[in-house]
C-alpha cells in the first residue's frame, strides 16, 4: 500500500455529512409524514452506513471480492428478515 | 512512504505482504458480515414484535430518551472518523498521531459507554427492566411492552458487548504502532480492528431510529 | 403399511404419497440400474486403452435439470392444493377446544362436556378444533385423520377433520414437550352422529370430570395401569367388589373408605400379590378432592 | 490392492514429515500447521463419535420394547438430545471441513498453509471448550430439551443444564465460523499460480460452498441460543409466551441455522465423492461447472426453505405454500449432482476400491434421503408425517448415509495421504458393505414406522409398532459394529500398514504430488499448475 486511501480532509466532511443526517434523521422521526417514518428512517440510516463503509472502510477502493461478501450478506439478511415477517404478517389471513 | 523501516517480511504461508493484507482485510470482512447477521437476528426479532403489538410497542417505545440516543449517536460516529483518520496517519507513516487519534477514540468509546450505563440505571429506577419487578404504567398492554423492553436491552446489550471488544482491541493496538511494530507498511491488524469499530457504529445507525425515534409524531405504520 | 384412513382427506394424502413413492421407486431404479450397468460395463480391465473424456453436453444437462423440475413441481401443486383443503375449515364445521398441557389432553365440547386424553367426535361432520397450551408446544396428531397441528401456547391455533368411520383411533402428541411426551397419548372415538348426541347428552357430572382431572395429576395411572403385570391392582375392575388384601383372611369390600385409607395410609391395606410401594397422600389430597377421585373411580368402574 | 504383512515400516517415508516436526504434546497442542490441527480434530471429533454413537445405540436398544424397559423416561430424553447435540453440533457439523477441509485445502491449492493459522488452532480450542461443556453436561445430569432446544420449554419448563448445553454449542458455532472464513480466504488468495476458479476440485468448491452457509448462517443460531439462555437465568420475556413472547418466533430463527446446516453436513461429501468417483472412473466429472455451480446453488437455496420444518406450527398457510415450492427446488441442483456422477461413469475405467465403495453407497443411501426429502416437502403429506419417524429416517439417510459415508469415504481416501500407510483394503472394503446393510436394515423400517403414525422422541409406544423397531434396534447393532472395524484396523495400519508412497491410487490433484505424509511446508517448491482438473486422460497441456 502507498500512501493514504482517503484524506484527513475528507474524513471531516464525511463526518459533517453523517451529523446533518443525524439531525434529518431526528426531524424526520417528528415530521407527520404518516406511514413513511419506518421507511425514511431506514433509508436514511442506509445512507450513513453507506458513507461509513464506503469512506471510512475505505470500499470506494474496495475489491469486488469484498463487495461480494458484503452482497451476499446482505442479501441472506434481507431473506432472514423478509421471509420471517412474511409469515408474522400472512398469520391472520386464513380462518 | 517507507523511513526506514527494516523489510518487511510476509507470514510463512504468505507469498508478500500485499497478498497478506488483502486477504486479512477479506477475512475481516467475512467476520463483519457473520457479526451482522447476529444482529440482524435481532432486528428481525424487534421487528416481527412490532408487527404483533404495534400500538404497545409505540407507546413503550417514548420511555426511551431521544437525547441520549441524540447525544450517543453523534459520540459514536465521531469516534469512527477518529479511526478513519488514524488509519489515514498510518498510512502516512505518522504513527503518533494515529496512536493520539486511536486514544482519543477510547474517549469517546468510554463516553458512549458511560452515557450507556447512566441510561440502563434511569430505566431500571424506572422499574423497566423487563423482569419479575416490572413496573409499567400502561396497565393493558404492560406484558407487550414488557417484550418491548426485553428487546431494548438485549439489542443495545449486544452492542455494548461489541463496543467493549472494539475499545479492547484498539487498547491492544496502540502500543504497537508506537513500537513501530506496524507502520505503513503493515498495518493489517489495525485496519482489521478499525473496520470493526466502524461496524459498531453502522449498527448503532441503525439502532438509533428504529428503537428511539419511533412513534415520536404520534401514529405510524 | 398403511395406518386405517378414517377422516375425508385421508385418502387423497395417500394418493398423493402414493405419486411420490412411484416417482422415487422408477428414479431410485433408474439411478441403480445405470450404476449398476456402468460399474460392469465399463469394469477396469488390464491393458486397457485410458477412458474417453466424454464430450459435454450443455442439452444433457438441460434435460435432467428440466424433468426432474417439471415432475417435482406436480407434486407441489398437488400438494399445496390439497393442503389448502386440509387447512381451511368448511364454514359449518363443529367447534371443540382442546387444550394441551404437561402431560394431557384437556377437551371442552359445545355443550360444555369435559374429557381428558379422549376426543368423541361424531362422524360425517365436519369439526374444527380450536387449540391451545398450557405450557409449552404441543402436536395433536391422529394419524387415521392424517392430520396434525400444533398447539402453541400463548396463541390459539386450528385444525379441522371430518370422520368417515366410526372407530377408536391414536391420539399423539407429536411436537416434544418433556419427562412424559410418550405418555401424552389417547384416543379418538369417532361415533355414528346418532350416537354422538347421546354421548354428548349423557349428564356430565362435574365430581367426576375434576377427579378425572386428579387421577392425571396425581399419576394414578402410572401404576394402576390397568395391564396384568402393572405395579397396581387395576382399580375400575375391583371397585364394588370384594378384593384379598395381604395379611388378612377377610375379603374387603372396595368401596369410597378403602379408597380413603388406601389413599392416606396405604401400608395398611395391601392389595394382595402387589408390592406395597404405595406412597401416602396424606397432605396432598384433601378430603374433598378424595371424594373427587372416588366419584371417578366409581363412574369409571360403572361404565365397565 | 491385497492386505499384506510385508510390511517395511521404513519404505518410502524416510523424510521429515509433519508427523515427525515434533513429538512433544507442546508441539502438538501449541502447532498452527494446518494438517496437525487436522489431526487434532481428528481424535476429538472420533471421541464424540463414539460417545453420541454409544447414545444412540442405548437409545435403539430401549426402543427393542413398546414398554420402558432400560432407561426412564427422563433418561431416554436425555439420551436422544445428547446423541442429536453431540452428532450435530460436535461431529457432523465440523466433521469434513474441520478434518479433511483443514488437511486438504491448503494442499488442494498449492498453498503452505491456512490463511489464518493461528485463529486455526483457536478454532480447534473453540471446539474443544463446546465438546468439555458437552462432557461436562453429561457428568451433571443431562439436558433434556432435544437438540432442537423449542421455546418456551428449553428457557422456562425444563429443569435441566439447558445454559451449559446452550453455552457449549454457542462456542462450537464459532469455531466453525473461524474455520469457515480460513477456508474461503485460503481458496480466495493462496491458490498456486494457474490454478484459476475452474481448475479447482470440486471438493475445493463444496466446501466454499460450506463455508458460505456457516459464516451467515451460524451467528444467527448463536444469538439465537444465546437468547435462550437469556431469558431462562434473567426471566425477561423474548420468547415464552407466558412473558409475551411469541415461540414460533424461536423456531424461524433457529431453522434458519438448522436447516441450511444440513447442508453444511451434506456439501462437503458431495465434493468428496466427486473426487472419489473422478479418481477410480480415471475420467474427468461430467459437467464440472454444473457440479460447482450445483454446490453453490444448494448453499444458496437451502437458505430459502427452512419454513419446511414449520408447516404445523402454527406458520402462516401463505408461508408454508411457498416454503414448500422453494424447498422442491434444492431437489434439481441435487440431481444434478447424481447424474453427472452417473454420467462420469459411462465409459469410465471403473475399479472398486474402498473408498469407490463407500462412493457408490454414498449414492445410493443419497438417492433415498433426497427422494424422500421430496416427501417432507410437500406439504399436505408433511402435515401427516412431520414430527414422526419418516423424518428421523429421512434425516438419517441425509446426515448419516450421506455425511457420514462420505466422511469414511474421505478417510479412507485420503488416510494414505494423511498418514502414509494403506490399510487392509480387503477387511475395508467388506466393512463398508457391512455398514451399508447396517444402515438400511437401522433406518428403512423408520420410513414405514412413520407413515403408519408412530410420533418422534418416544420413549414408548403403542404395541403394533413393536416388529419394525426391532428390525431397526437388531440393524443399528450391526451398523454400530461396521463403524467399529475401521476404528480398528485404521489404528493396526498406523504401524504395521504398508508405505502408501505419495500417490498409491494414481489420483490428480496437487496433494497427491508431494510425499505421504507430507513435508511441514507441503511441497518443496509452491507448484505451478499446468494441466485442467481431473486430468486423468491425459489431454494436452494447456
Amino acid at each position: 500500500m502507498s500512501g493514504p486511501r482517503e484524506g484527513f480532509v475528507s474524513a471531516f466532511v464525511v463526518l459533517a455529512l453523517l451529523l446533518v443526517l443525524t439531525v434529518l434523521t431526528v426531524v424526520a422521526a417528528y415530521a407527520p409524514i404518516g406511514v413513511f417514518h419506518v421507511p425514511v428512517a431506514l433509508a436514511l440510516a442506509g445512507l450513513k452506513s453507506i458513507l461509513v463503509v464506503l469512506y471510512y472502510m475505505h470500499m470506494r477502493h474496495g475489491r469486488s471480492s469484498d463487495w461480494v461478501v458484503i452482497g451476499t450478506g446482505l442479501l441472506l439478511l434481507a431473506v432472514l428478515i423478509g421471509m420471517i415477517l412474511s409469515d408474522v404478517v400472512t398469520r391472520g389471513w386464513s380462518g | 512512504m517507507s523511513h526506514g523501516h527494516k523489510g518487511v517480511a510476509p507470514a510463512h504461508q504468505f507469498e508478500s505482504v500485499e497478498q497478506q493484507q488483502r486477504v486479512a482485510r477479506f477475512g475481516m470482512w467475512m467476520f463483519l458480515i457473520s457479526e451482522t447477521m447476529i444482529f440482524g437476528a435481532l432486528f428481525t426479532g424487534y421487528a416481527v414484535y412490532w408487527t404483533l403489538y404495534p400500538e404497545a410497542f409505540q407507546e413503550a417505545a417514548q420511555f426511551l430518551d431521544v437525547t441520549y440516543g441524540t447525544v450517543m449517536t453523534v459520540v459514536l460516529l465521531v469516534s469512527s472518523t477518529t479511526v478513519a483518520l488514524a488509519i489515514t496517519a498510518l498510512e502516512g507513516d505518522r504513527r503518533r498521531l494515529a496512536a493520539g487519534l486511536f486514544g482519543v477514540t477510547i474517549a469517546l468509546g468510554l463516553v458512549f459507554f458511560v452515557l450507556k450505563i447512566i441510561e440502563y440505571a434511569e430505566k431500571i429506577g424506572d422499574g423497566l427492566l423487563p423482569t419479575r419487578g416490572f413496573e409499567y404504567p400502561g396497565a393493558e398492554s404492560a406484558d407487550q411492552a414488557q417484550v418491548f423492553f426485553s428487546w431494548y436491552f438485549v439489542i443495545t446489550g449486544t452492542h455494548a458487548v461489541h463496543l467493549i471488544v472494539g475499545l479492547a482491541a484498539i487498547g491492544f493496538v496502540i502500543w504497537p504502532i508506537l513500537r513501530g511494530t506496524y507502520h505503513a507498511k503493515y498495518f493489517s491488524p489495525v485496519e482489521g480492528t478499525g473496520l470493526y469499530w466502524h461496524l459498531v457504529d453502522v449498527i448503532w445507525i441503525f439502532v438509533f431510529p428504529l428503537l428511539y425515534l419511533m412513534g415520536r409524531a404520534g401514529g405510524m405504520g | 403399511m398403511l395406518p386405517e384412513q378414517a377422516s375425508t382427506v385421508a385418502a387423497d394424502i395417500d394418493n398423493l404419497y402414493f405419486y411420490l413413492i412411484a416417482f422415487s421407486v422408477v428414479a431410485t431404479a433408474l439411478i441403480v440400474a445405470l450404476i449398476i450397468a456402468f460399474a460392469i460395463r465399463y469394469r477396469r480391465r488390464e491393458g486397457a486403452e485410458p477412458a474417453h473424456r466424454d464430450r459435454e453436453n450443455w442439452k444433457l444437462e438441460a434435460t435432467w435439470i428440466v424433468v426432474p423440475f417439471i415432475l417435482i413441481i406436480i407434486a407441489f401443486a398437488w400438494g399445496a392444493n390439497l393442503f389448502v383443503e386440509v387447512s381451511v375449515a368448511p364454514d359449518d364445521a363443529e367447534e371443540i377446544h382442546v387444550v394441551g398441557k404437561q402431560w394431557m389432553w384437556h377437551v371442552r365440547h359445545p355443550n360444555g362436556r369435559r374429557e381428558i386424553n379422549e376426543l368423541h367426535v361424531p362422524t360425517d361432520r365436519p369439526i374444527r378444533l380450536t387449540l391451545s397450551s398450557e405450557d409449552v408446544v404441543h402436536s395433536f396428531y391422529v394419524p387415521a385423520f392424517r392430520v396434525k397441528q400444533d398447539a402453541v401456547p400463548g396463541r390459539f391455533t386450528s385444525m379441522w377433520f371430518e370422520a368417515t368411520e366410526p372407530g377408536e383411533y391414536h391420539l399423539f402428541c407429536a411436537e416434544y414437550c418433556g419427562t412424559d411426551h410418550s405418555r401424552m397419548i389417547g384416543r379418538v372415538v369417532a361415533l355414528a352422529p346418532s350416537e354422538y348426541e347421546r354421548w354428548v347428552e349423557a349428564a356430565d357430572d362435574p365430581l367426576v370430570s375434576a377427579g378425572e382431572e386428579l387421577f392425571h395429576d396425581m399419576r394414578c395411572a402410572d401404576c394402576h395401569t390397568g395391564e396384568p403385570d402393572a405395579t397396581g391392582p387395576d382399580l375400575f375392575s375391583r371397585y364394588g367388589t370384594a378384593v384379598a388384601v395381604e395379611g388378612e383372611d377377610e375379603l374387603v369390600r372396595f368401596d369410597r373408605e378403602h379408597l380413603r385409607r388406601a389413599l392416606l395410609d396405604p401400608g395398611a391395606r395391601v392389595a394382595e400379590g402387589y408390592p406395597a410401594v404405595m406412597p401416602t397422600f396424606r397432605g396432598r389430597l384433601s378430603d374433598r378432592e378424595i371424594l373427587k377421585l372416588a366419584a371417578f373411580v366409581e363412574a369409571r368402574a360403572e361404565d365397565e | 490392492m491385497d492386505d499384506t504383512r510385508e510390511t517395511d515400516p521404513a519404505e518410502g517415508d524416510a523424510g521429515p514429515n509433519y508427523l515427525r516436526a515434533g513429538y512433544s504434546i507442546r508441539s502438538w497442542l501449541l502447532t498452527t500447521d494446518h494438517k496437525r490441527i487436522a489431526i487434532l480434530y481428528l481424535v476429538s471429533l472420533t471421541v464424540m463419535f463414539l460417545v453420541g454413537g454409544a447414545a444412540a445405540v442405548l437409545l435403539r436398544l430401549e426402543l427393542i420394547s413398546s414398554e420402558a424397559s432400560l432407561v426412564s423416561g427422563d433418561g431416554y430424553n436425555k439420551l436422544f438430545t445428547l446423541h442429536g447435540v453431540i452428532m450435530i453440533f460436535f461431529f457432523l457439523v465440523p466433521s469434513i471441513p474441520a478434518v479433511f477441509g483443514n488437511f486438504l485445502i491448503p494442499m488442494m491449492v498449492g498453498a503452505r498453509d491456512m490463511a489464518f493459522p493461528r485463529i486455526n488452532l483457536a478454532s480447534w480450542y473453540l471446539y474443544m471448550t463446546g465438546a468439555i461443556l458437552g462432557i461436562a453436561i453429561i457428568v451433571g445430569g443431562g439436558v433434556d430439551t432435544g437438540w432442537t432446544f423449542y421455546t418456551p420449554y428449553s428457557s422456562t419448563y425444563a429443569n435441566t443444564h439447558v445454559i451449559l448445553a446452550v453455552a457449549g454449542v454457542f462456542i462450537a458455532g464459532f469455531s466453525s465460523i473461524f474455520t469457515g472464513l480460513n477456508i474461503v480466504a485460503t481458496v480466495y488468495a493462496m491458490r498456486a499460480p494457474g490454478l484459476g476458479w475452474g481448475r479447482l476440485p470440486l471438493f475445493v468448491w463444496s466446501l466454499l460452498a460450506t463455508s458460505l452457509i456457516i459464516l451467515l448462517a451460524t451467528p444467527v443460531l448463536a444469538i439465537t441460543l444465546a437468547l435462550v439462555a437469556v431469558e431462562r437465568a434473567t426471566g425477561i420475556g423474548i420468547f415464552d409466551p407466558g412473558l409475551g413472547g411469541d415461540p414460533v418466533l424461536f423456531q424461524h430463527l433457529f431453522w434458519f441455522y438448522s436447516h441450511p446446516a444440513v447442508y453444511i453436513m451434506i456439501l462437503p461429501s458431495l465434493g468428496v465423492v466427486s473426487e472419489i468417483v473422478a479418481c477410480f472412473a480415471r475420467k474427468r466429472i461430467y459437467g464440472y461447472p454444473f457440479m460447482a455451480g450445483a454446490s453453490i446453488a444448494i448453499a444458496i437455496l437451502g437458505f430459502f426453505v427452512w419454513g419446511h420444518h414449520m408447516f404445523v406450527s402454527g406458520q402462516s398457510v401463505y408461508a408454508g405454500i411457498v416454503f414448500s415450492f422453494l424447498s422442491f427446488l434444492v431437489a434439481v441442483p441435487s440431481a444434478v449432482k447424481v447424474f453427472n456422477w452417473i454420467a462420469t461413469l459411462h465409459r469410465g475405467q471403473i475399479s472398486f476400491e474402498t473408498p469407490m465403495l463407500y462412493a457408490f453407497g454414498f449414492i445410493g443411501l443419497f438417492v433415498v434421503g433426497g427422494l424422500t426429502g421430496l416427501f417432507t416437502a410437500t406439504i399436505a403429506v408433511n402435515v401427516h408425517i412431520h414430527d414422526t419417524y419418516f423424518v428421523v429416517a429421512h434425516f438419517h439417510y441425509i446426515m448419516v448415509g450421506g455425511a457420514l459415508m462420505g466422511y469414511l469415504g474421505a478417510l479412507h481416501f485420503w488416510w494414505p495421504k494423511i498418514m502414509g500407510r494403506l490399510y487392509p483394503e480387503r477387511l475395508a472394503r467388506w466393512s463398508a458393505i457391512f455398514v451399508f446393510l447396517g444402515f438400511n436394515l437401522t433406518f428403512f423400517p423408520q420410513f414405514l414406522l412413520g407413515y403408519q403414525g408412530m410420533p418422534r422422541r418416544y420413549h414408548v409406544y403403542p404395541q403394533e409398532f413393536e416388529l419394525l423397531n426391532v428390525f431397526s434396534s437388531g440393524g443399528a447393532i450391526f451398523l454400530g459394529l461396521g463403524y467399529l472395524l475401521p476404528a480398528i484396523y485404521l489404528t493396526w495400519s498406523l504401524k504395521y500398514g504398508r508405505a502408501a508412497g505419495p500417490n498409491p491410487w494414481g489420483a490428480t490433484g496437487l496433494e497427491w504430488t508431494t510425499a505421504s505424509p507430507p513435508p511441514s511446508e507441503n511441497f518443496a517448491r509452491t507448484p505451478r499448475v499446468t494441466e485442467p482438473v481431473y486430468n486423468y486422460t491425459g489431454e494436452r497441456q494447456s
